[in-house]
């Protein structure tokens, strides 16, 4: 369970929210919207722990995340709205490296395999820096596919991708959270998602 | 007294220059400093409009 | 895991080789432009060789310390490697390790060849290559800190010179030192294993410092 | 007397009680500083090795003894901040290093005026000075690096690294301009190395030095205040202070 408590976050003298709390059981999912500039990547950066919040507290099953470092890193995914696609790195080498940093390590096949299932055959061995905007967004969208992380933190995943993609990511999470996983993530676009139970969060 | 005249202690002793120069010099950088330290608290002051009487 | 790291910073190396080589560029031609403004004097050159080959290391070390975290934290890798169940310090250590073995080894090759440049004996150019190898690997260690600390700020290419070439004193008085003492006929050992501290210092330190710093300007 | 010191450790309440303070300080600042400059023109005695000159050093060992005490006491603060995330202690940490700087100045300049006549060159690459020059350069690096970043708390943290680097450091910058100046037989004739001291000369210099303390403190909370004012110019206690509330 992810919890958090009378979150207060500012950026400058401005302050994003406070008083914000919340928590999210297994199988559940929670949509976080607001306009532009309300905070939502805020808010995920303080979720997965880059950030430190300046009140309140953030816990996994209980415990700070803070104290539990790299324990709560070992269970959480996040996909930033960069996505850590390096331009000189082939599609295979970005999807490897990625996983490889997030401590599965994948060999070529199980990449190849991840990459062809997210709709990329034939563009493994290309450099990212050839690749489109949604093509580079899929490389790094398809760690979902090879990770065994519970709690997953995703900004935007669905930008610059088309409607096959998305019903891809739709079924992803849908098989996260049927498995007792945590979804936690910001979209301007409208998604039917089936989960034990959804939240919605609108930052203002 | 110790120096026997205006001019001995302005000389001193043939050093006047260097002497001088270094306690000039020092009391520039400390006037400098309190000046600038002042300006920057008084600015703060009227720019957030704050009438406090403490205000050096 | 750290070698997954310096893997893919060889690689990406390897994929720009262009970056390489400006910096070894650099050093060469700082050292080369050395005689043209103290003259040809060979025996003035001599006594500044070990001084001249190495500031402009310091130089060509820190002048790669920008791409060190940057091109990590504009494509959001940098995100990834503080949510890493690896600790940071390590990943550090290896990005650390891959700078050095970048900018750090080719200066360490070239430096023999600048020598005689500058006519040293064998026996000091064998000192100055070797003071080298143990003091480049400090410079990245300790530059990794400034790296961080200044990341994604504006200016922040002439910021880590002023923070980082301070720290530099040591191994510069060190690693020059060397050279003179063999040329004066003295021991270099102590430099060597002052030197040999410096290094083991910094690898204890400085990943730990730098691990700190990316988490505070990330965070 | 029991003394809630936690209460001081907020912004708003250091306000007020710097406030009451710095006036305290200034006045013992000032007199310290008569005596001392009383003490170093006319009781000390001439030296019979540098004459007058030496009376430079009333200034010069103030001087850079302040600028090393600053530094340590900056790291302190700066890490007591890091480490605990106290907001006061940052601020006080940043409120130092100008003054600090301008010590190491001092010291620097005073250095070279004393230099000129007794080594016969404005500049030598004596042990102390260069390390009081890497000193400045520290403490510039310091300001720069705060001075370009945005956000205060990531000011405040990245200026406690450096800071703490910088003070691990100093003892091997320090030992290492030593050898290097040693081995290559440096300038022999140092400004505090008269044989035997007269007590007056003494006395003079840590009289000056206390005046200095006395001034930097008085320096520091201005500017502590400052800085706690920008901080916080958007909190009740700020507008209840616009308002003309007085409080005591």
């Amino acid at each position: 369970m992810l919890t958090a408590n009378n979150l207060g976050f500012s950026r400058g003298n401005h302050k994003l929210f406070e008083n914000l709390s919340f928590s999210i059981n297994e199988g559940e999912l929670l949509l976080v919207s607001g306009s532009n500039g309300s905070g939502k990547t805020s808010l995920l950066r303080l979720l997965c722990g880059i950030s430190t919040p300046d009140e309140g507290e953030i816990l996994w099953n209980g415990a700070e995340i803070r104290d539990l470092g790299e324990d709560y890193y070992r269970v959480m995914t996040y996909l930033g709205h960069l996505g850590g696609i390096k331009d000189d790195l082939t599609a295979i080498e970005n999807l490897r490296i990625s996983c490889a940093l997030a401590g599965n390590e994948i060999d070529e096949g199980q990449a190849k395999e991840a990459l062809g299932r997210i709709g990329l055959v034939g563009r493994e061995m290309l450099p990212a820096k050839v690749l489109s905007q949604g093509q580079r967004r899929r490389v790094a969208l398809a760690r979902l596919l090879v990770t065994h992380t519970k709690v997953w933190i995703l900004d935007e995943p669905l930008t610059a991708l088309d409607v096959t993609a998305v019903d891809m990511i739709r079924q992803l999470l849908e098989h996260n959270l049927s498995k007792g996983g945590l979804v936690v993530m910001t979209t301007h676009q409208e998604m039917e998602i089936s989960a034990v139970t959804s939240q919605h969060l609108v930052l203002s | 007294m110790k120096w026997e005249s205006l001019s001995a202690f302005i000389s001193m002793g043939g050093y006047g220059l260097y002497v001088w120069g270094s306690y000039g010099v020092a009391l520039l950088c400390v006037v400098g400093e309190i000046f600038l330290v002042k300006k920057r608290f008084r600015t703060l002051h009227k720019e957030l409009g704050l009438n406090e009487k403490s205000s050096i | 895991m750290i070698l997954w790291i310096i893997k893919r910073d060889l690689l990406l190396a390897m994929r720009r080789r262009a970056d390489v080589l400006t910096t070894l560029f650099f050093f060469i031609i700082v050292v080369s432009l050395f005689p043209l403004g103290v003259g040809p004097e060979m025996n003035t050159l001599r006594i500044m060789a070990p001084g001249i080959v190495w500031v402009a290391a310091l130089l060509a070390s820190m002048l790669a310390l920008g791409r060190m975290f940057s091109g990590d934290y504009t494509d959001g890798t940098l995100e990834q490697m503080l949510l890493s169940p690896v600790s940071l310090s390590a990943l550090v250590m290896g990005k650390a390790i891959a700078h050095w073995l970048i900018t750090g080894v080719p200066l360490v090759l070239i430096a023999p060849v600048l020598g005689i440049q500058y006519d040293l004996p064998a026996e000091s150019l064998m000192v100055l290559t070797l003071s080298l190898l143990m003091g480049t690997p400090v410079l990245s260690l300790i530059g990794a800190i400034g790296a961080a600390l200044t990341l994604g700020l504006r200016g922040g290419g002439v910021l880590v010179s002023l923070l980082v070439l301070p720290l530099y004193v040591p191994v510069l008085i060190f690693g020059a030192g060397a050279v003179e003492a063999s040329a004066a006929g003295l021991g270099f050992e102590a430099h060597f294993s002052l030197l040999g501290a410096f290094l083991l210092v910094s690898v204890v330190c400085s990943p730990w410092a730098t691990a700190a710093s990316l988490r505070i300007s990330m965070g | 007397m029991a003394i809630n010191w936690f209460k001081y450790a907020s912004p708003a309440t250091f306000y007020f009680l710097a406030g009451r303070m710095i006036p305290f300080f200034t006045v013992v600042a000032v007199l310290l500083l008569l005596v001392g400059l009383y003490i170093s023109f006319f009781v000390a005695p001439t030296d019979f090795q540098q004459s007058e000159a030496y009376r430079i050093i009333f200034i010069h060992v103030p001087a850079a003894w302040m600028s090393m005490f600053l530094y340590l006491i900056m790291a302190f603060w700066a890490g007591i901040g890091l480490a605990f995330n106290t907001r006061l202690s940052s601020m006080v940490a940043s409120a130092i290093a100008p003054t600090g700087a301008m010590f190491t100045f001092l010291a620097l300049w005073t250095g070279a005026w004393w230099g000129k006549p007794m080594w016969g060159a404005w500049w030598v690459w004596d042990a102390r000075l260069t390390s009081e020059l890497i000193l400045l350069f520290l403490y510039i690096g310091f300001m720069s690096l705060q001075a370009a970043i945005d956000d205060p708390r990531r000011a405040d943290k990245a200026g406690a690294i450096i800071a703490l680097v910088g003070v691990v450091n100093i003892p091997i910058i320090y030992f290492s301009v030593q050898w290097w100046n040693t081995l290559h037989q440096g300038a022999s004739v140092s400004l505090v190395q008269s044989p035997k001291m007269a007590t007056a000369m003494l006395t003079g210099m840590l009289i000056m030095a206390l005046a200095a303390w006395m001034y930097s403190i008085a320096m520091i909370l201005i500017r502590t205040r400052s800085i706690i004012l920008e901080r916080e110019s958007r909190t009740a206690w700020v507008s209840e202070l616009k308002e003309g509330v007085t409080r005591s």
